[in-house]
């Protein structure tokens, strides 16, 4: 169990790195779905296998679909993916990631700092979760559900267009 | 009668009122009746009260009237009240007579003059500012006739304003004796301190009660006292304004400039005497001042060439002569000197007055000559009181006057030998000056041309006061000559006595021969260089070190351009150096700041989203760090 | 079951949060920077499941259901404006983006 | 209640005043002039009702009060004592002038100028009335809003820089004041319980060493700001320059005064220690504004600026007289205050009359304007003399027994004011010698004052000739309040024998709860 | 949950409800008038409903808490939305976009930042925040033809999704160190412990990003003025008020639950930021020239005066923060409330010169900006000088003389900048042509009015502040009970 979490984890460390550093959009957006079912595994070893399944249907199902769909309607081209190589020059990333890692590093030491809690991983089944979810917490549930309608709303609002974007040098006639 | 006191100030006063309200509307006539009335009443004023208090002296020899109460502050109550004693009695007579004969004279003088209200209006002021200056109780109301008659001093002094030289030399005159007026206020601020009370007579008898002689607040206060009078007397150190004063029309020289303001610190240090007599060592240096004062003054009316600068010089000089009787305790000396010399000088202001105004406003000494044929009653006037300034003995009050000063500074207690002989050598150098200007102006040939020859109105004053200049004198006349003592009679209840050297007094006929000599000596070098041998005269100025001693002299001994150094252009240089105040620039300094910081803070706002994003990142690294801190 | 140290978890989580972190600076597309906010979420809600785990409650579960329910209403809020956005200025440039500035 | 009325009648005209401004141009100006001659019969009506010397016991003529948050202790409080009737007759007066003088010269906006002014007015009477110190805050704030209007819209050409400049200074003092009425509302507090702004109930408080100098250091600023003192004089200049002649007036004759009165009614008796201790300096300051004041004014070529600066040095000896504590020296800011309002405000109703003639305030484009309008130089010659203190004009009083009284308490530095008195006869002949005298530069449109200018001019010479030669009254009615003040300095012992032992942490226990945790100090 | 909870959810189910209803209304057809119409409606009933649950302490567990606080709070959120739709009205029906959607977003922005307030739970706080985020993204962008727009949500929308997965991640490491999400159940956690554990001090830094960037103070604030110039005005204020009012009501709530003003390093991380967010909010709102840039920047200085009533931690700190809640909500929304009035269909009146001479043009207008921003200032007479006074007097209490020292130094330099609006507006005017077509004035009425009754209350609780004190004392004597 144990190897199947570091296993995992690496995997989903290194699936994201490469997300970051991918110059194609669409590669980066697998690389995507492989670090979402990285860590579903992880999830599974931590004893959330509804979550785990949760991961990969909304995160890698849904959302990442949803992407890949605008993509294609923005009809990125090879031109694109140059732009993104002159975009990640060292000059740009050198001081993001160095800030970033001193915020790691930080993290790191405030993980490592306690003394190790280790904790019995019994797993918290689908049941368990769906019991909370409809017991105490419906009103969440509720919550959430207003927060999708105003995403719904919203998107709808914004997403309407008049007429469908061709390209940027043929689209002329738009108001 | 001594109910109507208050009236002998307040008429020149609603002189001036009524000059300056109603002032455009009156006829040329109206203003020399309004403005010579009121002094002329006041005058006769005066001659009643003084009649009525010689004649049934009122007791301890004072009126004193309350007109009202000015303020009272926390036991402060200095009121409007008029003190009369002799003393004062001798100040009023001068200013309302003499005061009324320049008057006379000046409707006739300032006649063609635009400003002729004005000037009426102003001479009014001044000699109901005067009247109050020594007839104040208290040295409040003193101090306000003192600064009253400074401010009418400026005025007349820039009468003729469009020359922006007499607007400098009227408010030269105007500040220096500001500086010392200082002074003076100063010691008044100590006066109250130590007896709650500016009241002179309360003053005089409690300093006697609580100081011992030689106390040091009586030092101080004398001191401070004795720069108020330096600076209206125009006495060293203060005495620079005095010349330049002349600037003003010639009667006002004559009124204020020498009869009556300039005198002021005389009445002030002989009402004060008190106070001086506590301080010897104050004392003394009245007497000093006024010794040095007499030469330096002396030696540059030597070398003047305009005729009023002489005067002025020679005024400064007699003051002097006055300070130095002070100074040595012959009080009443002093005071029979100022009254001799304002009826002389007086005279020889207008007599010069007159002389200018015929020869259509020239000054200039050596541009005239020759005038003693063209205009003989100015000419006989003038020399009467050319005698008695330069004391030709017997026949002028000036020598009787001066020589009392003289004697009382060998003889007199506090005298010595060494302000004697400065004495001594300013009645010399008196005698070569005053006929220097005598035998330049009216004898050698004529260089100008008469254009009005002088009317009735003007030659009338100076016909009285020729005669008063000449029997004057015989109020009071030496012990061993005659011995009238009317004057200091007069003062003595007022005015200590001076103890009289006895060892001296046999010796006393040698002394007076000695100062007639001198003074005839002076004459005849006078004679001598100026109009028998001219070029002799000429030779001396020549010489290098005579040129370059002229010239000290003439500038009155560099005073000006020191002061000058010392004083105005450090102040114009710092005010001119700092006239957009260094302060403000501090202020401006931070506003540039905040500018800058907010210049330097917008360029963060770059409109990027990634350095937004930073910004955030920076921000919780901070708060992980904070929080990581022990 | 066997044991694992919470540590570990977070670590993970925290690892994956800044490198999302990272790639939300160092992206100027802006559907790149759409996805690093998802890896963010991801990784926040990583450590709710952690944490969870750790207590054994469901509460960690169910709050990684609301971050998915919130990164999917953010998800199509934020792809709608990038449509929107790409209309307007014919790129995905999130630094082209800065019509307003100072 | 009248108290009250005064303030409702000028609030309430101003408004009136801007309304009525849209219906005819003329009618602002006959409802300020009215307002104005109201408030000042009321305030001369009650001076005549006012017993000709107050005794002791009887300081306060009239109070009212109203609670306003009395949450907070703050209550709507105003009383009236000797030295504020004072304060409202000089203010209505100034304000009657102020009003005439802008008869002409405003030619736009009259409506809303009527409406500031007489607002500036409100604000000033409430400075002057209030006993709640929140209430005075307050009022210390509402003057400045119009007066900025004032300057900023009606000003010269420079006019923007010179109200701000003018407003964050104020502004600013003003805040550092709140902290110190602030602390001391908590201080007071903390010490016996009850939590009040009021006047009354705060003099006497004891403070914690160390304290009570903090405090009163933020009054200080505030009005050592408003008078002003060197080195905090810098808005004065341009404020005054700026202004338009109202404005200037009521500045220099008014918002002056402000500051000089908090001084005497606010810091010396609330913190009679501190200011003691504080004497020294603050004399000091006072003799460097007089001196430092005089050498500007000298330089200036701006005739309205010069005046400022005038100003600057002459409230230097409110600073030098407040810090002497005796009456001599009280008296003598108390006439200061008027005497100066008088004067100065009439220089610079002349400047503004010259400007409005010649268009220029550069004194060096005058001269010789004497034979042209002699009237006007015969009232310069007055204010001129006035300013230099001429014995027998009413600034001379009040310098006079300011300087006897601060000889008592420190004759060094009276004797550099006393030099003052020179350097202000240096600066004060410049103005007549430059604008008057010499030889004539121009005399394009001179005419002579109007009867309009005629009745603003007369008063001005005759009041500031009657406080001259007969300053008696005002002395009778300020004596009461100033016995008042010094109180505290007759018995020092009442002061020191009362332990401190309250410390600022104590915190109130009636009215704050603490939140778990909270109340915490930052080191 | 008990159905007994419903009469005290009322206010929330009304919004809930209202939002829904309108959606309905939309989608049969569209009007206006209508839509405007019922949100005024909603926003009254769930007013009135809010009426009666003052004096109460309710708690709903686990997710909410009813008490004076949240009342008081929820009552000044839903008065500001009202007057946010009061002015939205005007704005909207001169531009041709479909109006109606916004309506519907507003009420859930406002459902959030309710929720926001009485939450007493992590899973309320997040969905609270993110309902009211995920519409204030749109709520930007609603003129999305805008360029502006647009970019100032994806700004918005970046920048609060990257805030939210800091929050999400700091709020997990809590979580999982205390077991619990609830917040009285972590004080309880806290007070048992002897000492505060690292990792959860760490997440409360990562929630302080959180709450700092929606606060928008130092250095979380960068997005503000893009955000402030590129949204629609009403949504501006609505963005400067509601959004962080709730925040800040929350905030309030969590520290003093939680206890947290025991630990020194919190109060230290406060404290910079307060005097960060005063002196770079002061400093770059120097020479701005666009007013809705301005007022944001204006409004980072704010948030940092706010700070110092929050850091006394007493009852006086909070009823200032309250009393300067309204006073500040009432100020920002007449200020906006001009910008949006003056608006035209192309862009917002949002640059200075747009202002001047507006005080001999549109005098009513001008006066009341003109009180606004001396409201902003904190001259007297208005509630802002009031509310200023309530925080300096809570920081001298409190003997905080740095805050308060920083407070002074800079309401200076906030006065220059504030009076330089208003010297543009008193500035004599140019020929310039009027900016906007004249609407119909029936169109601008509730504008008008609105901004007249906003100016007759900010002179109002400038004079009179005592009603409103005593208002807020006794809401706060429940909060303060139930701690």
């Amino acid at each position: 169990m144990e190897l199947t979490f570091f296993i995992a984890a690496a995997v989903a460390v290194l699936a994201t790195i490469m997300v970051v550093t991918q110059y194609n959009l669409i590669h980066a957006l697998l690389y995507l779905v492989v670090s979402f079912l990285a860590i579903s595994v992880v999830f599974f070893t931590l004893g959330a296998p509804f979550m785990a399944a949760l991961e990969i249907i909304i995160y890698a199902g849904a959302i990442v679909v949803l992407i890949i769909f605008v993509i294609m309607m923005l009809n990125l081209t090879q031109e694109d993916i140059q732009h993104e190589k002159e975009w990640l020059k060292p000059r740009i990333w050198i001081g993001p990631a160095v800030l970033s890692m001193i915020l790691l590093v930080e993290l790191v030491y405030i993980f490592t700092a306690d003394t190790p809690d280790t904790y019995r991983s019994t797993p918290v089944e689908a049941q368990a979760v769906g019991m909370s979810l409809f017991g105490p917490y419906v009103l969440g549930v509720q919550l959430s559900g207003m927060l999708l309608m105003a995403g719904i709303v919203g998107a709808y609002h914004l997403g309407r267009q008049k007429k469908k974007v061709i390209h940027r040098f043929l689209e002329r006639t738009e108001a | 009668m001594e109910n109507l006191l208050w009236v002998i100030p307040a008429l020149p006063f609603m002189g001036a009122l009524l000059l300056i309200l109603l002032g455009g509307r009156l006829s040329g006539p109206a203003v020399s009746a309004i403005g010579v009335g009121c002094v002329g009443l006041a005058a006769v004023f005066t001659l009643l009260l003084g009649f009525q208090f010689l004649t049934d002296a009122p007791a301890g020899g004072v009126y004193r009237q309350e007109v009202w109460q000015w303020f009272e502050v926390a036991g402060f109550n200095p009121s409007i009240a008029f003190h009369l004693d002799a003393l004062s009695l001798v100040f009023i007579f001068v200013i309302t007579f003499v005061g009324f004969l320049i008057h006379l004279y000046s409707t006739a003088y300032m006649a063609e003059d635009e400003g002729f209200t004005r000037f009426f209006a102003y001479m009014n002021l001044f000699v109901g500012s005067m009247l109050v200056l020594v007839l104040a109780d208290n040295l409040l109301l003193l101090y306000l006739g003192w600064e009253g008659v400074g401010l009418c001093s400026y005025l007349l002094i820039g009468f003729w304003y469009k020359e922006p030289q007499n607007g400098y030399a009227a408010r030269k005159a105007f500040i220096i004796t500001r500086v010392g007026d200082t002074a003076m206020a100063i010691g008044l601020f100590m006066l109250f301190q130590y007896f709650g009370t500016l009241h002179i007579q309360s003053i005089s008898t409690e300093a006697v009660q609580s100081w011992p002689v030689g106390a040091q607040p009586a030092l101080l206060i004398a001191f401070l006292l004795l720069g108020g009078a330096v600076g209206k007397s125009g006495q060293l150190p203060l005495q620079t304004w005095l010349p330049d004063a002349m600037a003003g029309p010639t009667p006002v020289s004559a009124l204020i400039h020498a009869a009556t303001m300039v005198t002021a610190g005389v009445y002030l240090i002989a009402r004060m005497h008190v106070l001086f007599e506590l301080a010897p060592v104050a004392q003394l240096t009245v007497a000093v001042i006024g010794a040095v004062t007499l030469l330096l003054a002396g030696f540059s009316a030597l070398t003047q060439s305009d005729l009023k600068r002489v005067l002025a010089y020679s005024t400064i000089s007699q003051i002097g002569y006055m300070f130095l009787a002070l100074g040595v305790g012959a009080w009443s000396a002093g005071i029979f000197h100022f009254m001799i010399h304002a009826f002389f000088k007086a005279l020889l202001f207008l007599a010069a007055g007159a002389i200018i105004l015929s020869l259509h406003h020239e000054q200039n000494m050596f541009k005239m000559g020759g005038l003693k044929e063209k205009m003989p009653a100015v000419f006989w006037t003038f020399l009467i009181g050319a005698a008695s300034l330069a004391a030709l003995p017997l026949i002028t009050a000036g020598f009787y006057s001066k020589d009392q000063i003289l004697w009382l500074a060998l003889a007199g207690e506090r005298g010595n030998v060494w302000l004697y002989a400065a004495g001594l050598m300013g009645a010399f150098i008196t005698a070569i000056y005053t006929f220097r200007m005598v035998f330049i102006t009216f004898y050698g040939e004529s260089k100008t041309h008469l254009e009005h020859p002088p009317g009735t109105l003007i030659i009338l004053p100076l016909v009285v006061l020729a005669i008063l200049s000449t029997i004057g004198g015989f109020i009071e006349l030496p012990h061993n000559f005659g011995h009238v003592v009317l004057f200091s009679d007069l003062l003595r209840p007022v005015l200590p006595n001076l103890a009289v050297d006895d060892s001296l007094a046999s010796a006393e006929w040698m002394f007076q021969v000695l100062a007639a000599a001198i003074s005839l000596a002076g004459v005849l070098i006078a004679f001598l260089v100026y109009l028998k041998k001219p070029e002799l005269h000429a030779q001396i100025r020549n010489s290098g070190a005579a040129m370059a001693l002229h010239r000290f002299w003439y500038s009155g001994w560099g005073f000006d351009k020191l002061y000058g150094a010392l004083f105005v252009q450090p102040f114009v240089f710092l005010a001119t150096l700092n006239k957009n105040d260094v302060i403000d620039s501090f202020y401006s300094f931070l506003t540039s700041l905040t500018r800058a910081l907010n210049r330097g803070l917008a360029q963060t706002q770059n409109g990027i989203l990634r350095w937004y994003m930073m910004g955030v990142v920076v921000g919780a690294l901070i708060i992980l760090t904070i929080s990581l801190l022990p | 079951m066997n044991t694992l140290p919470m540590e570990y978890g977070l670590l993970l989580a925290g690892i994956l949060f800044v490198i999302g972190l990272v790639s939300l600076l160092i992206r100027r597309n802006i559907i790149f920077m759409l996805i690093s906010v998802e890896i963010m979420l991801n990784a926040a809600g990583l450590a709710f499941i952690v944490a969870g785990a750790r207590w054994a409650q469901p509460e960690g579960q169910v709050m990684f259901i609301f971050i998915i329910t919130m990164a999917a209403a953010e998800v199509s809020v934020g792809l709608a404006l990038i449509l929107q956005l790409y209309h307007n200025l014919k790129t995905l440039d999130s630094d082209a983006a800065n019509l307003m500035h100072g | 209640m009248m108290l009250a009325w005064l303030l409702i009648l000028l609030m309430a005209g101003g408004i009136l005043a801007w309304v009525s401004g849209r219906l005819h141009a003329q009618a602002p100006r006959w409802i300020a002039l009215f307002v104005s001659l109201a408030c000042l019969s009321i305030t001369l009506f009650l001076w005549t009702q006012t017993p000709p010397a107050i005794s002791p016991a009887g300081t306060w003529l009239l109070r009212y009060e109203l609670p306003w948050v009395p949450q907070w202790g703050v209550s709507f409080s105003l009383a009236l004592d000797g030295l504020s009737l004072l304060m409202l007759a000089l203010t209505f007066f100034i304000g009657l002038v102020s009003v005439l003088i802008s008869w002409k010269e405003i030619k736009n906006k009259v409506g809303f100028f009527h409406f500031n002014l007489l607002w500036v007015l409100a604000g000033i009477t409430g400075v002057f009335l209030t006993m709640d110190l929140f209430l005075f805050y307050f009022f210390w704030e509402v003057m400045l809003i119009p007066m900025y209007f004032l300057i900023g819209i009606w000003g010269h050409e420079n006019r923007t820089y010179a109200a701000y400049k003018f407003f964050i200074f104020t502004q600013a003092s003003g805040l550092l004041m709140l902290l110190s009425i602030l602390g001391l509302y908590f201080v007071h507090g903390a010490a016996t319980g009850t939590y009040t702004f009021n006047y009354f109930e705060l003099l006497g408080t004891n403070f914690p060493p160390g304290v009570g100098g903090w405090l009163m250091a933020g009054f200080l600023a505030a009005f050592l700001v408003k008078l002003p003192v060197v080195p905090f004089h810098s808005w004065l200049p341009d404020a005054h320059s700026q202004a338009p002649t109202a404005g200037s007036v009521i500045l220099a004759g008014l918002l002056l005064k402000t500051g000089a009165y908090g001084l005497l009614r606010f810091v010396i008796p609330l913190f009679p220690e501190n200011a003691q201790a504080f004497a020294p300096g603050a004399m000091l300051l006072g003799v460097i504004g007089i001196l430092y004041g005089a050498l500007l004014a000298f330089a200036q070529t701006d005739l309205k600026r010069l005046i400022a600066y005038t100003s600057v040095s002459h409230m230097g000896f409110v600073v030098l007289g407040v810090f002497a504590f005796n009456q001599w020296a009280y008296q003598g800011v108390v006439m200061q205050m008027i005497t100066h309002g008088i004067s100065t405000g009439a220089l610079f109703i002349l400047a503004g009359l010259l400007y409005e003639r010649l268009h220029t305030r550069d004194i060096r484009q005058m001269g010789g304007f004497w034979p042209a309008i002699p009237k006007m130089g015969v009232i310069a010659l007055v204010f001129v003399m006035a300013s230099l203190g001429l014995p027998g004009l009413g600034n001379f009083i009040a310098e006079f027994l300011t300087l006897v009284g601060s000889w008592r308490a420190n004759p060094v530095l009276t004797i550099f004011a006393t030099i003052g008195l020179v350097a202000a006869t240096v600066y004060s002949l410049r103005i007549m010698q430059r604008v008057f005298l010499g030889a004539q530069k121009t005399s394009k449109g001179m005419r002579d004052l109007s009867f309009r200018e005629m009745v603003i001019a007369l008063p001005l010479v005759a009041l500031i000739l009657w406080l001259g030669l007969y300053p008696q009254p005002v002395l009778d009615l300020a004596q009461g309040s100033l016995e008042e003040q010094l109180e505290a300095y007759q018995k020092p012992e009442l002061k020191t024998t009362s332990p401190n032992a309250v410390t600022l942490t104590a915190h109130p226990q009636d009215s704050v709860h603490t939140l778990k945790g909270g109340s915490h100090a930052l080191e | 949950m008990r159905l007994n909870d419903l009469t005290y959810l009322m206010p929330l189910l009304v919004l809930v409800g209202a939002s829904i209803v309108t959606m309905l209304s939309v989608a049969v057809k569209r009007n206006h008038r209508v839509v405007f119409g019922l949100t005024v409606l909603a926003h009254l009933v769930a007013m009135y409903f809010l009426l009666p649950l003052r004096g109460f302490t309710y708690p709903i567990p686990p997710f909410l808490i009813i008490d004076g606080w949240g009342v008081f709070t929820m009552g000044l959120i839903l008065a500001t939305s009202l007057f946010v739709t009061m002015v939205s009205y005007a704005y909207f029906e001169q531009r041709e976009e479909r109006k109606e959607e916004y309506y519907i977003l507003l009420l859930l922005a406002t459902l959030g930042a309710c929720v926001l307030v009485i939450s007493q739970h992590f899973m309320a706080l997040f969905l609270g925040l993110e309902v009211l985020s995920v519409s204030l993204y749109a709520l930007i962008s609603y003129l999305r033809t805008r360029e502006m727009s647009d970019e100032a949500g994806i700004k918005y929308l970046i920048l609060a999704a990257m805030s939210s997965a800091f929050m999400l991640f700091g709020m997990a490491l809590m979580y999982a160190v205390t077991g619990t999400m609830a917040f009285p159940e972590m004080a309880a956690f806290l007070n048992s412990g002897q000492e505060m554990p690292l990792l959860f001090l760490t997440g409360f830094g990562l929630i302080v990003v959180g709450v700092g960037f929606k606060l928008g103070v130092v250095p979380f604030h960068m997005w503000a003025p893009d955000v402030y110039e590129g949204a629609p005005a009403p949504v501006t204020a609505f963005i400067a008020t509601v959004s962080k009012g709730g925040m800040m009501g929350l905030l309030i709530r969590f520290i003093s639950e939680t206890n947290g003003y025991r630990y020194p390093s919190l109060l230290l991380i406060f404290t910079i930021i307060a005097i960060a967010s005063m002196l770079a909010g002061n400093l770059l709102a120097l020479r701005q020239k666009n007013i809705k840039r301005l007022l944001a920047y204006s409004s980072i200085a704010h948030l940092g005066y706010l700070l110092i009533a929050f850091l006394a931690g007493n009852q006086l700190g909070v009823e200032a923060v309250s009393f300067y809640l309204v006073a500040y909500f009432i100020t920002t929304l007449g200020a906006f409330g001009v910008v949006a009035f003056l608006s035209d269909n192309v862009r917002d009146a949002d640059q200075l010169e747009d202002y001047r001479g507006l005080f001999w043009r549109r005098p009513a207008t001008a006066a009341i900006f003109t009180a606004m921003l001396l409201s902003l200032a904190g001259i007297p007479l208005t509630a802002g000088f009031v509310g200023k006074f309530y925080i300096l007097a809570s920081g001298v209490n409190t003997q905080q003389w740095i805050l308060v020292g920083m407070l002074v130094l800079n309401s200076i330099i906030g006065v220059y900048y504030y009076i330089k609006v208003i010297a543009v507006m008193f500035a004599q005017p140019e020929q310039k042509p009027e900016l906007r077509k004249v609407l119909h004035p029936a169109i601008s009425f509730a504008s008008g009015a609105t901004m007249a009754v906003l100016g007759l209350l900010l002179v109002w609780i400038g004079v009179f502040p005592s009603t409103l004190v005593q208002l807020i004392r006794g809401l706060l004597v429940t909060f303060m009970a139930s701690l």
